[in-house]
């Protein structure tokens, strides 16, 4: 069904970025525009997600040319429920920032830029066309660059010089995969791509292609052996850009995967093992990674590599039941993660540190606060019935009919290493007697904010903390959505109808 | 003879030839100021081959492109200088 | 029901909000919620007596066949029954143990949690949500254990059990989906009536061995039991409740549960005997050489865990019955026996067996309480405890070639037991009183009478066991073993050989009792088997798989981003090269190629040459200029080849980049070859072998037909429908304008990029 | 007609190209190289250009060639003074050959003023 | 002349990688560039190419009847290009940057970030 | 780099290259050019400018920072492709005038968009010489 | 001034005309409102320029300059293509009596158009012009060519 609206995501959050340009040097204005307008896209994100659960696959064609000849957006189940996790993340981002971002990166552009970041990823969820998806990639990651960078510390430079760095590199093999893809095909729209894609006899090429866009994309999503860019960088940034990150933009590589293998290439055998193995390996990676470190930030990179794991395994298994695991894994992550980074940036605001060996005492002085975080800490760890449990259930369960034995081995491995060390960080940083650390001068802690700000930096984590509860504890919800989504996947001929119509366009 | 294979057979391979022995001077250099005007002479010498070009190919469009390139190896050269005489200051 | 289980976990929810009420005297009020919850239970023991079985279903994920299913039978009801009572006591008990404490109102949230988890896991009909409670009973315990968080050793405690148990629940987790899809339902009655289909099952051995590790992780058996002493670190309460009674028992509850389902094999039962024996030994000698009394009691319940284990393993009616009574029996007089240690600790400030003694005249109630509990435990008739040796030893005899060996174990093992039993229950109040501890008084007595009660309990139940007999054991056994013979608990059985064993059991444990005095030069001694010890050899395996994380995780993430860029390319390289090689036939149609001018091939040369040029130079500005070069080549391979939009823009853009690099590289330092000439040959090598791939691959895809649809209906609609003429201009603005104006969007966010880059300064002083 | 002054006009200045070309690689110093190139190169364009202008005989055509002409006659100069000047600075040195150097010492080395008198 | 294309491809994607792999940052860049342009020319020459005849409709036309260039694959590129001008320019700066906090052009230096503890 | 010579090419040179830039703007739904090129080759002539005359006097030309035609110019292109969502029409969908303009042609959201683009250009490429510069 | 202003639009409408080849009345109102509106962008202090009543001169100079140019050409031409160089180079310094930024500027650009001539730089005090010659044979010969050729030339017109 056509739909002009679907694009509202992107175009209100252009608008809100240009706005917000407008107000360059008015912090405060920018405050109050950016929570107004993260609040509206919430709304648009929450209708968006109804229209396409009721009436079904809705579609854009832009400048009302019709696919394949135009770019074509379209809104499924799994594409309007990734713009409403960014919508609840963006917004739960938007409102700690308000608190925690200090006035000189505000007026260096970091709100429009943050809002330029969203836009993006709502692009890249909607596109229904290979090479602008390429392009929203771009907007993804040259305002994730700016972000990154912004207030230009050294830790932050030397990180992003190798986020930058993977993600060119990640762009340019992404785009000879189109540059190929296209020689071969001759159109870009991915629907049109699903059905000339098939009819290709060189089947050997399409392979070949498909190798290009899984590293493209598995740079993007940070599994082995690509990963590397992520735990160099993560950490560097202010806590709630991480969080963005965390949250947002590997699950965008993974969101891509998905999309592209479920529709442009079917693995064969060698991609679907392969992809299996990579799995094993970055759940394998991340988590010896996370048992090592002291930073809880980079404990939280690297259970990111970790957890990507899982969804691509759901990927590799290629199951309904394992992509219902991946899709309910990829919700709960992209909440829970997000929660994780704001949480890390509460925890310096009140200590002025994130070493887990200084930390200390929180538990003691802030049991309220401990009793908040610890929901998504343990939802991350999957202690039933919180999210994580879920989506662990149907993976296991998926390799199992399978036969993906050793993979069960890895994921339970993975889980494990996940509890060790969020019970870890727990008895480190909750329970530990607080350590006398000298106050920090460059440092405004908690206690020095105004009441507003404080609310400001609470407000969020409470939200995705009740959100993630809510993944958890009404499992059901989230699982017939992922049964949606897992079977719009596995069976793409509803898209591809939604978006060439009816009747096939080939002579 | 026709225009065209004048120019197809005999122009463009003198305009190629030249840009061929400019280039020569671009990599011995030896000073970047040598560079510099080498990279300026081969842009100039596009513009001969872009004219010629939308000659042959009947084109009138591609001489718009030869009014950039004139902009562009102008804007280059400057910028060289600009970027020669400021490191001279500076050091 | 739904209520009933939840309830625990609501009180745990409010416990924030009322935190203030419960640390003034509201705390009180607390037990009356396990105290309702046992006369709940308790109301429906008639019904169970008559071999009903109640069930409750509530949906919760029907999508997934995963329910909030309930089912009660006579072990349910059993576990229930001790859940809540011994809950209850516990609960009252802790109003004085932790009276004044802090966070006594977290305190009882755990417990509140922990108790709702540890009903859900016994009541849970749906193997799943089993799970699930099975999962909270864990954390309960992580933050009970972790209580006292301010000692680093409770910490580390909490961690070692968390993670062992944590193992263990992943492992069962699988194991539950095995099971399954195995038996095609998540409810356990429903497998039930597939038993043989799952027996016969080829994943039945990963099954079993799946619950096996969970059970055996979480009711500490060897390997696994050496969490359990550490968890000793929680406020007696804790232990009492959490470590004797009912969490550890939660692994006999599953191997038991599951016996009618995948019990009877070989497999089942001898992996069981040889861990359940194993494990009663090891502990029971364990035990005697402790000197702290919560660490004996802790060895000696890991004993018990393990004689339970045993008694399954049997798996004859006989054994089965002796498991169902043994439960009770030990939850009785070995919860009584943590309770007197938490009041000796709490009055005395010590455990330390060698030091305490006498303790009866300053706390007579108390010493009896103990008194029986040890009696109880040391099997002296009229004893409840007397019943349940008896039934063991009944058991051991009856089972065929291995008897002898069997009963041994379990003799050797309650001769230990009882000197533990002796040592914790009776040491402490017998002898004279030391100075130290005169001022000693008898605690308030919501902390004495609990354990009274327990310890009587023992002896009532010795003494008529025709109590429990029909309401509980005997729907306890049908439950076990799937039928519905009768049995019949009696105190004496007449003079008979378990008789015998009875009494040499005794005597051998009060002999021992005398000769041997634990003492720190003993335990001394045993300290050096712990080099061989399974704890030992876990955190051995720990540390190595530390050290392996650290190689692992420096190999790959070493920090150089050159090498990160080579294992990426690598890898790239790798699979294209495999794939190509794989499925790709090398074939190139020259008919289809456009000729070749001298112009065309001189400005390839000069491109070539300037690549070359740009990569060997040893200038920086070189390099830059000559990059502009191959940039002005490109422009006029697209001009020659019909593209003047793109050599405009190439052209503009090309001296832009190189204007912004000049303007850049004027204040870098010198441009200088860091990496040696081998690396440099090998980066070589891969970039010329993946140069070459993407070679083949084009040449490749240009022997493929393309499909024109999309260009024709551009060429066909540029001007009619778009009234545009140029038609790049048109697909720029109109057709795919939706790209332009991401791509103008990321020239505003890179500018808006480089001023914050260049422009903003962070003053340190200024605060974040 | 036009054929032949096309052909003219382009032979002449591919010539003239031609010998901008030897020239910048034959000259033994930058400012004769510099020399050489400007003006030959200039005139060989234009003359090109002019002969595009003239093939396409459309006014439209040859007023856009003029004004390409002229922006080259107008930029051309401008860009050698000022590489030649920056090169002065750089301390480019002169032909070995060269006979005279007034301005040898005329610049500040400091403000890069250039000093009419000693 | 596709035979040309597909070697020059080949030695940018190369000669980018290689570049990419060095230890200097400016290194790095130039071969982001020398990959951009492999990847540009790449689309370029699959979309095919086809000599002189630019997909601009004749003013006398109302469409493209004859053979033309394929216009997709130039729409594209044009975007890519400019995308990545934004990209690299910022990719500029932050090395202009990073040296200027680091003192150093040497890419080995920066792995503080990726070290276990810190 | 203050020169006579090149500061008096310079003044000259400004509104020329402006003048093209706007031409190549214009005719660029019909031959090569558009918006991109326009933008970028009036930006080259205020680079020009202040490499001649010092970044300060091209500032003052220009009496606003550069980096405001950037929001300006998204607004124009974003109003120009969301205008048709006003009319139940798809994003970008182009609406045209009835009548072609003298000089400009026929005249749509598709030049407006153009426009729109020409500005963010020169808005971006000045914004990064100019900083750059400025912090040389 | 408000001449100049005048005349300064007319002739960049013209050029407006011109580069975009429309030769029509409503081509060149927009031409004139286009660079109205970039004049008043641009707008600095100029000297005042009288376009249009030297036009005989101009086209007299323009066949000298030619002539010069070819003349020169030839010159260097043969400098170039034989193995042998003929020149003797150097950097004489010259006078000037053009004033004006435009007079100093278009002479000195004249002088670098002409082959063998390149004019390096304008002293600060604009007193003089350097420039670098190859062919010095007679330093006081030289300067008195450029002086009585190019500048005289130019300051006829230009004044
Ligand atoms: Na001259
Ligand atoms: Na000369």
């Amino acid at each position: 069904m056509n739909n002009p609206y679907i694009i509202l995501p992107v175009i209100f959050q252009l608008f809100t970025a240009v706005l917000l340009l407008f107000f360059w040097f008015r912090v405060n204005a920018q405050r109050l525009i950016t929570i107004i307008c993260s609040l509206i896209s919430l709304g648009i994100a929450i209708w968006l997600l109804k229209e396409v659960y009721q009436n079904g696959i809705l579609t854009m064609q832009a400048g009302g040319w019709k696919a394949p000849f135009g770019i074509t957006f379209v809104a499924d189940v799994f594409s309007a429920t990734m713009v409403l996790l960014t919508a609840i993340s963006g917004m739960a981002v938007a409102i700690f920032s308000t608190g925690s971002i200090r006035n000189a990166r505000l007026k260096f552009g970091y709100f429009p830029i943050l809002n330029f970041l969203l836009m993006g990823l709502n692009g890249a969820f909607l596109t229904g066309d290979i090479f602008n998806l390429y392009v929203w990639f771009e907007i993804i990651i040259i305002a994730s660059f700016v972000l990154i960078t912004i207030g230009g510390e050294k830790a932050q430079i030397e990180g992003a010089i190798k986020y930058v760095t993977m993600n060119l590199l990640a762009s340019a093999i992404f785009l000879t995969a189109i540059a190929i893809l296209y020689g071969m095909a001759g159109s870009l729209n991915m629907a049109d791509l699903s059905e000339q894609v098939a009819q290709i006899e060189n089947r050997g090429l399409v392979n070949v292609v498909a190798i290009l866009f899984l590293v493209g994309f598995g740079i993007k999503s940070a599994i082995f052996p690509l990963y590397f860019w992520l735990p160099a960088s993560y950490h560097t940034p202010p806590p709630a850009i991480s969080a963005i990150f965390g949250g947002l933009l590997t699950k965008v590589g993974v969101y891509a995967l998905l999309r592209i293998f479920t529709l442009i290439f079917i693995p064969d055998a060698f991609l679907s093992n392969l992809l299996i193995v990579l799995a094993a390996m970055t759940i394998l990676s991340g988590g010896l990674g996370a048992i090592l470190q002291v930073n809880m930030r980079k404990i939280f990179s690297y259970l990111i590599v970790c957890h990507i794991g899982f969804m691509i395994a759901g990927l590799g298994i290629y199951t309904e039941l394992a992509l219902v695991g991946a899709i309910f894994y990829l919700i709960h992550d992209i909440i829970v993660k997000t929660n994780l980074f704001l949480v890390s940036g509460l925890i310096f605001k009140l200590k002025g540190t994130l070493n887990i060996e200084k930390l200390g005492g929180i538990y003691k002085k802030y049991p309220k606060f401990s009793l908040l975080m610890a929901i998504p800490l343990f939802s991350l760890v999957g202690i039933p019935p919180l999210s994580g449990f879920w989506a662990k259930l149907f993976l296991i369960q998926g390799s199992y009919l399978e036969g993906q034995y050793t993979l069960i081995g890895f994921i339970l491995l993975g889980s494990f290493l996940t509890l060790w060390v969020i019970a870890k960080v727990w008895s480190e940083v909750f329970w530990k007697d607080a350590v006398n650390l000298p106050k920090k001068i460059n440092v405004k802690y908690f206690r020095e904010l105004k009441p507003l700000k404080q609310w400001a930096m609470v407000i969020p984590i409470v939200l995705l903390a009740a959100t993630s509860l809510y993944i958890g504890l009404a499992a059901e919800h989230i699982i017939l959505l992922s049964k949606q989504i897992a079977a719009e996947l596995i069976d793409p001929s509803a898209y591809i109808e939604a978006v060439l119509g009816s009747k096939t366009t080939m002579p | 003879m026709s225009v065209y294979d004048y120019l197809y057979y005999i122009i463009l391979p003198i305009l190629a030839v030249s840009i061929l022995i400019i280039f020569i001077r671009f990599l011995i250099g030896p000073k970047l100021s040598d560079r510099v005007v080498a990279l300026d002479l081969l842009l100039t010498t596009g513009i001969g081959i872009i004219a010629v070009y939308s000659i042959i190919t009947n084109q009138p469009a591609f001489l718009d492109i030869a009014m950039i390139l004139a902009l562009i190896a102008f804007l280059g050269t400057v910028a060289f200088a600009y970027y020669l005489e400021k490191r001279e200051k500076n050091d | 029901m739904i209520i009933a289980i939840l309830s625990g976990f609501i009180v745990a929810a409010l416990i924030p909000l009322l935190s203030k009420f419960i640390k003034s005297k509201g705390s009180i009020l607390l037990p009356f919620l396990p105290m309702s919850l046992f006369v709940y239970f308790a109301s429906y023991l008639p019904r169970i007596g008559k071999g009903e079985k109640l069930s409750f279903v509530y949906e919760w994920v029907p999508s997934f066949g995963i329910n909030l299913s309930f089912h009660l039978d006579g072990l349910s009801m059993l576990f229930a029954l001790l859940i809540t009572g011994i809950g209850t006591l516990v609960f009252f008990y802790t109003f004085s143990y932790l009276k004044g404490h802090i966070y006594l109102d977290r305190f009882y949230g755990y417990l509140s949690m922990f108790m709702a988890s540890m009903l859900g896991l016994v009541l849970s009909d749906n193997i799943i949500t089993l799970f699930i409670f099975w999962e909270l009973t864990s954390i309960s315990s992580f933050f009970l254990i972790g209580f006292n968080n301010d000692d680093p050793k409770s910490r580390k405690s909490a961690l070692l059990a968390l993670s062992i148990t944590g193992m263990g629940g992943l492992f069962l987790l699988a194991g539950m989906l095995l099971l399954g899809t195995a038996g095609g339902s998540y409810s356990f009655q429903e497998l039930l009536s597939n038993g043989n289909l799952i027996q016969a099952h080829d994943n039945y051995g990963w099954i079993i061995l799946l619950v096996f590790l969970g059970a055996f992780t979480k009711s500490a058996q060897f390997p696994f039991h050496f969490w359990l002493p550490g968890a000793m670190k929680a406020p007696t309460p804790v232990s009492t409740y959490l470590h004797s009674a009912t969490m550890v028992k939660a692994g006999i509850y599953i191997l038991a549960r599951f016996t009618p389902l995948l019990g009877g094999t070989a497999e089942w039962n001898t992996t069981l005997i040889i861990v359940g024996a194993v494990t009663m030994v090891y502990a029971a000698i364990h035990a005697i050489f402790r000197m702290d009394m919560k660490s004996i009691l802790a060895y000696s319940t890991i004993s018990a865990l393990g004689i339970l284990v045993f008694l399954i393993g049997l798996g004859t009616e006989e054994s089965l019955l002796a498991a169902c009574v043994f439960i009770l029996v030990h939850a009785l007089y070995k919860a009584t026996l943590f309770l007197i240690t938490g009041i000796v600790d709490h009055e005395t400030g010590t455990r330390d067996v060698t030091v305490l003694g006498g303790l009866r005249k300053v706390m007579m109630p108390v010493a009896i309480a103990a008194g029986l509990a040890a009696l109880s435990n040391a099997g002296a008739p009229p004893f409840f405890g007397f019943i349940g040796k008896d039934l063991i030893y009944e058991a051991t005899l009856h089972f065929g070639d291995w008897a002898y060996l069997l009963t041994g174990a379990a003799i050797l093992t309650n001769i230990c037991l009882l000197f533990a039993g002796l040592l914790a229950g009776y040491k402490p109040f017998a002898g004279n009183l030391p100075a130290e501890f005169s001022k000693v008084h008898l605690p308030h007595p919501t902390m004495w009478v609990p354990p009274l009660i327990l310890a009587v309990l023992g002896l009532v139940f010795g003494l008529f066991p025709v109590l429990i007999e029909k309401n509980l054991i005997q729907p306890v056994f049908s439950s076990l073993t799937n039928n519905d013979t009768l049995i019949h608990l009696k105190l004496w059985h007449g003079f008979n050989v378990v008789l015998g064993l009875s009494m040499l059991t005794l005597t051998l444990g009060v002999l021992l009792y005398w000769k041997l005095k634990p003492s720190e030069a003993l335990f001394g001694k045993t300290l050096k088997f712990e080099l061989f010890s399974p704890q030992t050899i876990a955190m051995l395996f720990g540390r190595l798989f530390s050290e392996f994380a650290k190689l692992w995780t420096g190999f790959f993430q070493n920090g150089y981003l050159r090498n990160y860029v080579i294992t990426i390319l690598g890898f790239l390289t790798i699979l294209l090269g495999y794939r190509l090689y794989q499925g790709v036939n090398f074939y190139v149609d020259t008919a289809k190629l456009t000729e070749l001018t001298i112009y065309e091939v001189i400005v390839v040369l000069i491109m070539i040459i300037s690549i070359i040029f740009t990569v060997f130079s040893k200038s920086r500005l070189v390099a830059v200029a000559s990059l502009g070069v191959i940039g002005y080549s490109i422009c006029l391979i697209f001009l020659f080849y019909s593209a003047p939009d793109l050599a405009m823009t190439q052209f503009s853009i090309d001296t832009l980049t190189v204007i912004l690099f000049v303007l850049v590289i004027y204040n870098l330092p010198k441009y200088k070859t860091f990496s040696k000439r081998r690396v440099r040959v090998r980066d070589g090598i891969l970039s010329v072998f993946f140069g070459t791939l993407i070679a083949i691959l084009t040449l490749e895809v240009l022997s493929e037909p393309l499909n024109r649809e999309t260009s024709i209906f551009y060429a066909e609609s540029a001007y009619i429908l778009a009234k545009g003429k140029n038609v790049v201009n048109v697909i720029l603005v109109d057709f795919r304008g939706l790209d332009t104006i991401v791509e103008i969007t990321v020239l505003v966010i890179a500018a808006i990029g480089v001023f914050s880059l260049l422009k903003l300064r962070l003053k340190s002083i200024e605060k974040e | 007609m036009t054929e032949i002054i096309v052909i003219i006009l382009s032979s002449l200045g591919a010539l003239f190209i031609l010998l901008a070309a030897v020239g910048v690689v034959k000259m033994p110093d930058l400012y004769l190289r510099i020399s050489v190139t400007t003006k030959a190169a200039t005139l060989g364009i234009g003359l090109i250009l002019l002969g595009a202008g003239i093939y396409f005989s459309d006014a439209a055509i040859l007023a856009r060639v003029i004004a390409i002409i002229v922006f080259m006659l107008l930029t051309a100069p401008v860009g050698a003074h000022m590489i030649g000047r920056a090169s002065y600075f750089t301390g480019v040195k002169m032909w070995k050959n060269s006979k005279i150097d007034e301005l040898e010492g005329k610049y500040d080395t400091k403000s890069h003023k250039l000093r009419s008198e000693d | 002349m596709e035979l040309l294309l597909v070697i020059l491809i080949g030695l940018l994607y190369a000669s980018g990688i290689f570049m990419m792999l060095r230890r200097s940052m400016v290194k790095l860049i130039i071969g982001l560039i020398l990959l951009g342009n492999g990847a540009n020319m790449l689309i370029f020459l699959l979309g095919r190419i086809v000599k002189g005849k630019p997909p601009i409709i004749e003013s006398s036309a109302k469409m493209l009847t004859e053979i033309y260039a394929d216009p997709v694959p130039q729409a594209l590129i044009l975007t890519a290009i400019v995308i990545s001008f934004g990209l690299q320019s910022f990719a500029i700066i932050l090395v202009k940057r990073a040296y200027k906090i680091t003192d150093t052009d040497d890419l080995d230096e920066l792995n503080t970030t990726d070290e276990i503890y810190e | 780099m203050k020169t006579i010579i090149f500061k008096t090419a310079s003044t000259y040179l400004l509104p020329l290259l402006i003048l093209f830039s706007v031409f190549i703007l214009l005719r660029g739904h019909y031959l090569p050019g558009g918006g991109f090129v326009g933008g970028l080759i009036a930006s080259i002539a205020f680079v020009i400018h202040s490499f001649a005359n010092g970044l300060e006097q091209t500032k003052s030309l220009i009496k606003f920072h550069p980096g405001f035609l950037m929001p300006i110019g998204l607004c124009i292109a974003l109003l120009s492709g969301a205008a048709p969502l006003l009319v139940g029409q798809s994003f970008m969908t182009g609406l045209w005038f009835e009548d072609p303009l003298p000089v400009i042609g026929m005249v749509g959201s598709a030049l407006f968009f153009d426009t729109g683009v020409y500005l963010v250009v020169i808005g971006v490429t000045l914004t990064i010489i100019f900083t750059i510069s400025e912090t040389l | 001034m408000i001449k100049t202003k005048f005349l300064s639009n007319l002739l960049l409408s013209l050029i407006w005309v011109a580069i975009t080849g429309a030769f029509t009345v409503e081509n060149f109102v927009f031409g004139f409102a286009l660079s109205f509106f970039l004049l008043w962008i641009t707008a600095t202090d100029r000297r005042e320029n009288k376009y249009f009543n030297r036009i005989p001169k101009l086209i007299g100079f323009v066949f000298f300059f030619l002539y010069e140019l070819i003349k020169a050409n030839i010159e260097v031409a043969y400098d170039v293509i034989t193995p042998k160089h003929y020149m003797e180079p150097g950097i004489v310094k010259i006078p000037l009596d053009a004033k004006s930024d435009l007079e100093i500027t278009l002479l000195a650009n004249l002088i670098t158009l002409t082959p063998g001539t390149l004019s390096l730089d304008v002293s600060d005090d604009r007193k003089v012009l350097y420039v670098h010659a190859m062919y010095v044979k007679d330093r006081a010969e030289f300067v008195a060519g450029i002086k009585n050729g190019f500048e005289r030339r130019l300051l006829e017109i230009t004044r």
